[in-house]
């Protein structure tokens, strides 16, 4: 019997530059279900990619309902941004009762989102990061920064939780702007920030949109010289690009200690593509997890499946990383508990959503290093 | 009845009307003539509203139009027609005429959904007017025509039609001439004058077909170089030496040598 | 109170960046209109047009870089530039043939001509992301400072640093030349005033002689020119991204349309004032004020009239006030 | 062929394109098309009023389906507790002294004579009243943004239902269009092009940033529905027992219950404009319009007030926008202000309404549903015919690879081709102008 | 439907596309000439002809003008006289019929090659190039030439002084009269071994209409035959070599100038007594 999983990201559009990636990566973790032949008594699994454009909950809502209803996927992989996640969640997943699982939508007013027990993330809510950030930031020592994040209810939600965050611990956010992505020019912006000042400029943006521009326009210009990165810019593109000429700026991403992201770096490349670039581990995990729920259930009907996404994703049980889901569908089957770490450190909290484990990584001598975790 | 006092209307450096000061009488048909870029064209344009004189003042029957726009000037009975042919190119030489009179109620949004009787009515004296026009100006049979689609002459014609669709109080005809068989131009002279007799119409007409000019109009005024240059009965003009200079000639040189 | 201070400041984060950048909608924005003033549509495939020619410079470019060729301290894009135009050209004047030259014959209306650009940008947007990738692209190499802000600090000794990079010196330079090859070609060359005829009164063109697919040729070729050169200098400037370009268009179509669609030297002032009320509106003072003010009465607040969050309403609110004193553009009248 | 039967057809095309949807897909994309199409037809019966009877080249569309869009959530949404009382009369207030300012300026613009003190009136007045408009609104808005910022933040709406919000986006977007009208017509039409086009991006810009109106880019969700929610027709055992009786599942039925509320919904808003519509085109008030669209001048010669002509014109054609923008937000129950592209909501319709034929409300309804259903149909068609092309080639070839992972951008090239070849064969639309 | 079955109607937004100067002669293909010696300079020969799809507008319809010879066309409004001076430059298809030009039958040619090959028009309407100033439309008309043509011009400025004056002004903004003058310039300076004038003096002032008689004598006494339509008929039978009148497309009476100015039926029908 062959289940089929949709993966519904925007393909096109603003982020088109990070799906493939993700995509990768969720077909990663389904390819090595049908190698190891555990799942559901021998089935295998597909999927049917469809695209949301990231911004057009339209599209969005279009993909979604051909993926349910003419495809009859019994899951989703996505959306991917969150404003287009809530469109074909409230609009097509929920009426079909379909179990959604995000990799990347982080806008924390998913958390409480009304949904049937169907929506999960393997990311955490940028309330989260939030805080985070503000405290790397006091551990180092630095009391005034500027904040530009890409204006999308990502970036504004992660914006306004860290400068909340940061305040209540007595730092300064000198201006908190946005930036628009995909736009032809930041002089504007640059100028404002330089101008507004502070010892590291926040870029909460993505690295190859606005982020990007920002950071190489404020170097230009010398304005500033440390970044602070959040999530979204964390990747491979900005060791790349920025780990030379930003020397010492730092940053984080959601992401564990240890293996877990390693197996799958290593995963990834060999099956070529760009596993490091940023959500395509959570997009590995948000298949995954939903597989083992699955097959927890022993059943690819949502209804039921949904019930042991948690159970799947958190202790008691045996911890299973990327490379291993062969593994623990042996497991599943014979009756025993595993707790799935995967790529990301999938640890499922309250709604349904990541717990939030954070890497943070620094800039020295041309590398990203990562320096901890928290 | 329209008096123009001391108009000037400028093109950056250029005086294209430069100081004009006439009057027009009630019941007349005045005949505007003189030298290609008088400003004939220029001064119509100010009076008629289309473009803003630089200074100066047009009157109507003692009120003040300086600057109206035309649709204003419309409904105050002040028509024009122009010397490049303007004719709504891709709506039929009917519709051409039959959307002129100013006060359709079918021009009413409101009317369009809950009035369709009385525009219905309308509408066929609308139609049967316009016949009668189409007929007169002997271009019956284009009802249907685009009026992007007829000769030059043809559009001259459906100009003058547009003036025949309303009662108007005062016409301004640039050119109507320029391009129309003189046979039926003549016609249209004969119209002119019975508009003007009959229903009382006021006439100012741009022409440089002398004999035409010659058949209507009383008085005529000859301008140059954006002013007023004489004034009188087109013969007492034809005597003007000054107006023979710029304007007249005296007739073709090569004339004894045609077909040596 | 430091005026030095606050005038490099202003010149390193207004002057310089909005220069660069309206160079290079003023070269966009000049392909926009010779289009729309000899082809009688507004070509909304420009940007797509702007991303095809620079990709193929980036190809090229990536191709003498592996084989070591080099400018030296210039970005090795300039040498693979006429390659670019060379495919922008072919690639114009092939659509020309299978799609444009269609509805040129048959008269079509200039508003259908704008939807089938609308067309082949879908297609050309698909086939740039299907060769090159929907990723940014960084071809930039040589040396990246004509002066760095730290250089010229260290220079002048100076708080404020000034910062001219290579790219924006590059841009500059060759928006110059450009524009006035330009100029020169359509005023005062035999080919160049048949274009403007042909422009003017396709009949009558014709009724002097002149080839209006000779004329459509050239338009395309320039056309092709323009939009590789402005492309690739953007994306020296800044990074190549073919959803960028996509965007670019906006921008692009705003100067032609402020300078008066149509007219060229609009189509350059139109880039202008298009690049620089984006810089200068929402710009914060604070730091300008903080120099030029007596000691004690630095500003506190940023100073800034709008947020930049409004940059783009802000500008276009500045062109809709153009518009109000210049209804038809900067520039109508003395169109191509 | 007659131009009837040749119509009848082409739509008899469109329907069996969207039946064999039903069939070879699902019947919920089907529907789905079909509600989507009827609203894409409204905004391109909008677009041509302007466009096809009066000339008037609007960019601007985007930004009236987005304030559609927001009286969706102004009208519908239940208010924020405390949100009026710690700050939304002080934002009410501030505004209202806004517009009290330009009003202000405006009025001494014109009852002063021009010169020196004018000049330095106005500037004092627009000063002067902006810093005080700043000093009021600020604190007010940050109030409001502080109440519970992930959930709310907002002012909130009316709690009234949703269905009063599709006439009053229509008054929404017909006070924006009021005001660019006022301003922007009259002048030459690059003025309009550009105005319409700087107001999109001003009220998206709006919109994306004035959290306290409606939570700027972090959306409003759950927007109330004028139709029942399919969990409740799914839990409740009289539905259920329905479409038993029709050998539906309860999923399926209810999913395709409600989508077919929202189509009867969306027709009869259609066919009411449709009939509004063609009734005033054929009319002398749409006789009139073409004759303002053919020669301005001589429009203006014969007694129309082409200005006034224009406005209303334009006023309405925003508004039928403003009205299909609520009504699309009813159906995504949300507001998203980054969906609003340009591309998707301003292009997007051009093309459906020069597809359609430009000049001709059945052809712009048409070009409504084919366009939609291409946007929608051709990703599916793009990867097939990757997989068509990638299908001799060997299993884990670099090519293959790229070429499926290129499959989502042939979309668009899928739907330029078609577009191409649509206009290729009907270069005036396809229902074009008698 | 109409004729025209890709010209939309209206919408002359400026910021979609530019519909001014649009043309609207279909591009066609330039076929073959071939040689048929004899008969006049320049004939047009039984043509039928019509506007795309429409009803013909001319019918079997004769038009020839010789060397050093001046033919005028007159005829009421909507005749076909436009339209026959256009089939005889190719820019419309004909149906039936031959155009032959010194010896060579030139059907086949599109518009552009029988510029090349030494006719001159002059359109009725939209015949100057708005945009450009004055000098540079008649430079436009030496388009094709590739000698020295400033004698050319100095000759027209003569002619015409007023254009000398305003050398630098955008033709567009000139009057009326002025207009006219630009446009036989323009055609003048071709200098073409065969010139075609659609009312070349509609609007002029007396003055100036009888100084472009003259000129036209003179030029045609150099040898090269002229083709006009005119509606100041009067004047221009009496310069007139050979006069016809056309009715509904169809000739319908043909004679010296002064045959014609002499028949009365055609005085009063066409001449206006
Ligand atoms: N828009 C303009 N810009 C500059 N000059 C102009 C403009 N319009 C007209 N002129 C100039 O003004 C003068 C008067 O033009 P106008 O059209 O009024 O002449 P006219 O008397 O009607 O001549 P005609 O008998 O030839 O029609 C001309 O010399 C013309 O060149
Ligand atoms: N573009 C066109 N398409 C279709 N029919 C046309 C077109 N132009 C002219 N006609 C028709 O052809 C006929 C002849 O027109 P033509 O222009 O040749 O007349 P003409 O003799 O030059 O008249 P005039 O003296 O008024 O210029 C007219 O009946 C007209 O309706
Ligand atoms: C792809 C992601 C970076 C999207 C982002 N986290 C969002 O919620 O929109
Ligand atoms: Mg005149
Ligand atoms: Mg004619």
């Amino acid at each position: 019997q062959d289940t089929k999983i949709g993966i519904l990201l925007g393909f096109t559009g603003p982020l088109e530059s990070l799906a493939n990636d993700m995509a990768a990566g969720a077909e990663l973790a389904i390819s090595e279900v049908n190698e190891s032949g555990n799942f559901l008594d021998g089935g295998t699994v597909s999927s049917e990619r469809g695209d949301t454009g990231c911004i057009d909950a339209g599209l969005a809502v279009a993909s979604a309902e051909r993926l349910i209803t003419s495809d009859r996927v019994s899951g989703i992989v996505g959306g991917m941004c969150s404003g287009e996640t809530t469109a074909s969640l409230q609009n097509v997943a929920i009426p079909n009762g379909i179990v959604m699982i995000s990799p990347s939508a982080t806008s924390p007013a998913l958390s409480t989102v009304e949904d049937n027990g169907l929506f999960f993330r393997t990311s955490p809510s940028d309330a989260r990061q939030g805080q985070v950030m503000a405290d790397i930031l006091n551990d180092r020592g630095i009391k005034e920064v500027a904040v530009t994040y890409t204006n999308n209810d990502y970036g504004k939600g992660l914006a306004d939780s860290f400068e909340t965050a940061f305040k209540e611990s007595g730092g300064t956010v000198t201006i908190n702007t946005s930036h628009e992505d995909g736009k032809a020019d930041y002089s504007a912006e640059i100028g404002a920030l330089a101008s507004a000042g502070g010892e590291v400029l926040i870029v909460a943006g993505y690295v190859d949109q606005g982020g990007a521009g920002i950071v190489n326009g404020a170097l230009d210009a010398g304005a500033f010289d440390t970044f602070m990165f959040p999530d979204g810019m964390v990747s491979d593109t900005l060791e790349e690009k920025f780990a030379e000429i930003a020397d010492g700026s730092f940053g984080q991403n959601p992401s564990a200690a240890g293996e877990g992201p390693d197996n799958y770096k290593k995963m990834g490349e060999e099956a070529g593509f760009e596993p490091t670039n940023a959500f395509s581990p959570e997009a590995y995990d948000a298949a995954a997890l939903m597989l083992l729920a699955m097959q927890a259930a022993g059943s690819n009907d949502p209804a039921k499946y949904k019930e042991k996404v948690m159970e799947v994703a958190n202790a008691p049980g045996e911890k299973i990383l990327p490379g291993e889901l062969g593994k623990a569908l042996q497991i599943i089957k014979d009756g025993g508990d595993v707790d799935y770490v995967g790529a990301s450190a999938v640890e499922l909290i309250g709604p349904g959503e990541s717990a939030g484990s954070y890497r943070e990584i620094e800039m020295k001598d041309g590398k990203m290093v990562t320096v901890g975790y928290r | 009845m329209i008096v123009v006092d001391d108009l000037h209307k400028h093109f950056g450096g250029f005086h294209a009307v430069d100081g004009a000061s006439l009057s027009i009488e009630k019941g007349s048909i005045t005949g505007l003539i003189g030298p290609n870029g008088a400003g004939k064209t220029t001064l119509f344009n100010v009076i008629a509203g289309v473009l803003k004189p630089t200074s100066g003042r047009v009157t109507m029957d003692g009120e003040d139009i300086t600057g109206l726009p035309p649709h204003e000037l419309f409904h105050k009975g002040l028509l024009r027609t122009f010397q490049i042919a303007h004719e709504f190119s891709s709506m039929s030489c009917r519709e051409n005429l039959m959307m002129v009179p100013g006060d359709q109620s079918g021009e009413t949004l409101w009317n369009t959904w809950f009035g369709t009787k009385r525009i219905a009515n309308e509408e066929r004296a609308l139609k049967a007017k316009a016949d009668e026009v189409l007929e007169f100006l002997t271009i019956e049979h284009l009802a249907e025509q685009k009026a992007g689609q007829i000769s030059g002459g043809q559009k001259k014609l459906l100009e003058l039609g547009r003036t025949m669709m309303v009662d108007a109080k005062i016409v301004f005809l640039d050119e109507v001439g320029a391009g129309v068989n003189r046979t039926l131009l003549n016609t249209i002279g004969d119209a002119i004058i019975r508009l003007n007799q009959e229903r009382n119409y006021t006439f100012v007409v741009i022409e440089h077909d002398m004999d035409f000019i010659g058949r209507l109009c009383d008085p005529v005024i000859c301008m140059a170089e954006g002013h007023v240059l004489a004034e009188g009965t087109l013969d007492e003009i034809k005597a003007n030496e000054q107006v023979i200079e710029a304007y007249l000639g005296t007739g073709l040189k090569n004339k004894d040598k045609v077909g040596a | 109170m430091d005026l030095l201070n606050a005038f490099i400041a202003l010149s390193n984060y207004v002057l310089i960046p909005g220069i660069a950048y309206g160079s290079q909608l003023a070269l966009g924005a000049l392909g926009v209109t010779l289009v729309y003033g000899i082809l009688r549509f507004s070509n909304f495939a420009h940007g797509d047009t702007m991303a095809m020619g620079t990709m193929a410079t980036i190809l090229v470019t990536w191709l003498f870089q592996s084989m070591g060729l080099s400018l030296g301290f210039l970005p090795t894009a300039l040498l693979a530039l006429p390659f670019g135009i060379a495919f922008a050209i072919l690639l114009l004047l092939g659509t020309d043939k299978v799609v444009y030259k269609f509805y040129r014959e048959q008269k079509a209306k200039p508003v259908i001509l704008v939807i089938v650009s609308l067309g082949v940008t879908f297609i050309y947007n698909g086939i740039t992301r299907f060769i090159i990738g929907a990723d940014d692209q960084n071809f930039l190499d040589g040396q990246r400072f004509i002066m760095s802000a730290r250089d010229f600090k260290q220079m002048t000794g100076l708080d404020e640093g000034l910062a001219f990079k290579t790219t924006q010196g590059i841009t500059i330079v060759t928006a110059i030349i450009v524009v006035a090859l330009l100029f020169w070609f359509l005023n005062k060359t035999r080919a160049g005033k048949s274009m403007r005829a042909y422009s003017d009164n396709e009949d009558l063109a014709l009724l002097s002689g002149i080839n209006p697919e000779r004329v459509v040729m050239i338009t395309w070729m320039i056309v092709a020119a323009l939009a590789t050169i402005a492309g690739t200098l953007y994306g020296l400037d800044k990074s190549f991204k073919p959803f960028t370009y996509f965007q670019l268009l906006l921008p692009i179509f705003a100067a032609a349309i402020v300078g008066g669609l149509g007219s060229p030297v609009g189509a350059i002032a139109g880039g202008f004032v298009i690049a620089f009320s984006e810089v200068t509106i929402t710009y914060a003072w604070k730091k300008v004020l903080g120099y030029v003010m007596p000691e004690g009465m630095e500003p506190d607040g940023l100073v800034q009239l709008m947020s930049t969050d409004y940059k783009f309403a802000v500008s276009f609110v500045i062109l809709l006030i153009v518009l109000l004193i210049k209804p038809t553009g900067l520039f109508k009248g003395k169109s191509v | 062929m007659t131009q009837t039967v040749k119509n009848t057809i082409l739509f008899g095309i469109i329907a069996l394109m969207i039946i064999y949807t039903g069939f070879e897909q699902s019947w919920n994309s089907a529907l789905l098309i079909i509600a989507m199409g009827l609203i894409s037809s409204i905004m391109a019966l909008g677009v041509n009023l302007q466009w096809g009877f009066a000339g008037l080249f609007n960019v601007g569309i985007m930004g009236f389906v987005a304030l559609g869009g927001l009286a969706a959530v102004l009208v519908s949404m239940p208010p924020t507790e405390g949100a009026w009382s710690t700050g939304g009369f002080a934002i009410l207030g501030a505004l209202a002294l806004g517009a009290g300012t330009v009003v202000a300026a405006v009025m001494l613009m014109k009852r002063m004579a021009p010169g020196t003190a004018r000049t330095l009136a106005v500037i004092a007045v627009l000063v002067i009243g902006f810093f005080v408009f700043r000093a009021l609104l600020d604190p007010a808005v940050e109030a409001v943004e502080a109440i519970n910022p992930a959930q709310s933040g907002y002012l909130g709406g009316l709690g009234l239902p949703v269905l009063i919000s599709w006439p009053v986006g229509g008054l929404f977007a017909a006070g924006a269009a009021w005001l660019i009208g006022k301003t922007a017509l009259g002048l030459r039409s690059d003025y309009l092009a550009i105005a319409t086009l700087g107001i999109a991006e001003i009220i998206i810009a709006v919109l994306k940033n004035e959290d306290w109106m409606s939570r700027g880019v972090k959306n409003v969700i759950g927007l109330p529905r004028p139709v029942p929610y399919e969990i409740d027709l799914q839990n409740d055992p009289s539905f259920v027992e329905r479409a038993a009786g029709f050998g539906f599942d309860p999923v399926d039925a209810s999913t395709l219950w409600v989508k077919l509320l929202y189509i009867a919904l969306f027709a009869v808003v259609l066919i009411v404009l449709l009939w509004m519509s063609q009734r005033a085109l054929h009319s002398p008030w749409g006789r009139m319009l073409r004759a303002i669209r053919d020669n301005e001048v001589a429009a203006e010669a014969m007694g129309k007030d082409v200005t006034a002509r224009h406005l209303q014109v334009f006023i309405l054609g925003s508004a039928i926008c403003g009205i299909a923008g609520a009504m699309m937000t009813t159906m995504d129950s949300q507001l998203t202000p980054g969906t609003y592209q340009p591309l998707r909501f301003t292009f997007l319709i051009w093309v459906m309404v020069i597809v359609g034929g430009s000049g001709n409300n059945f052809g712009a309804i048409l070009g409504g549903f084919l366009i939609w259903f291409l946007w929608v149909q051709v990703e599916p068609m793009g990867l097939w015919l990757m997989s068509l092309i990638t299908s001799g080639m060997a299993e884990g070839s670099a090519l293959k690879a790229h070429l499926i992972e290129s499959a989502a951008h042939m979309r668009l090239l899928t739907m330029g081709m078609v577009l191409l070849l649509v206009l290729r064969f009907s270069p005036r639309g396809l229902i074009p102008e008698r | 439907m109409s004729n025209d079955p890709y010209g939309d109607r209206g919408n002359k937004d400026w910021s979609v596309g530019n519909a001014k100067g649009q043309g609207s002669i279909m591009p066609k293909a330039s076929g073959k000439t071939h040689p048929a010696p004899g008969g006049p300079f320049l004939i047009g020969d039984s043509m039928t002809a019509g506007y795309g799809a429409g009803p013909d507008i001319l019918h079997d319809c004769t038009i020839a003008v010789d060397r050093g010879e001046i033919a005028v066309i007159v005829g009421p409004n909507g005749a076909g006289k436009s339209t026959g001076m256009k089939a005889v430059f190719g820019m419309l298809d004909m149906r039936k019929g031959h155009v032959r030009l010194d010896g060579e039958d030139i059907t086949g040619l599109s518009p552009q090659d029988r510029v090349a090959k030494g006719m001159g028009f002059v359109p009725q309407t939209s015949n100057i190039f708005t945009s450009m100033t004055v000098e540079e439309n008649l430079e436009m008309g030496a388009f094709i030439r590739r000698d020295d043509f400033r004698d050319t011009m100095a000759q027209v400025y003569d002619l015409f002084p007023i254009l000398k004056e305003k050398r630098l002004q955008a033709a567009g903004e000139l009057s009326g009269g002025q207009r006219q003058q630009v446009a036989v310039g323009r055609a003048l300076m071709t200098q073409p071994k065969v010139l075609m004038l659609d009312e070349p003096t509609a609007g002029v002032s007396p003055i100036v209409m009888d100084e472009l008689f003259d000129r036209i004598i003179e030029v045609a006494r150099t040898g090269i035959p002229i083709l006009m339509v005119e509606q100041n008929a009067r004047q221009a039978l009496e310069i007139a070599d050979k006069g016809y009148v056309l009715v509904q497309g169809a000739n319908a009476f043909t004679g010296t100038g002064k045959e014609l100015l002499a028949d009365p039926e055609v005085r009063k029908s066409f001449l206006g007594g």
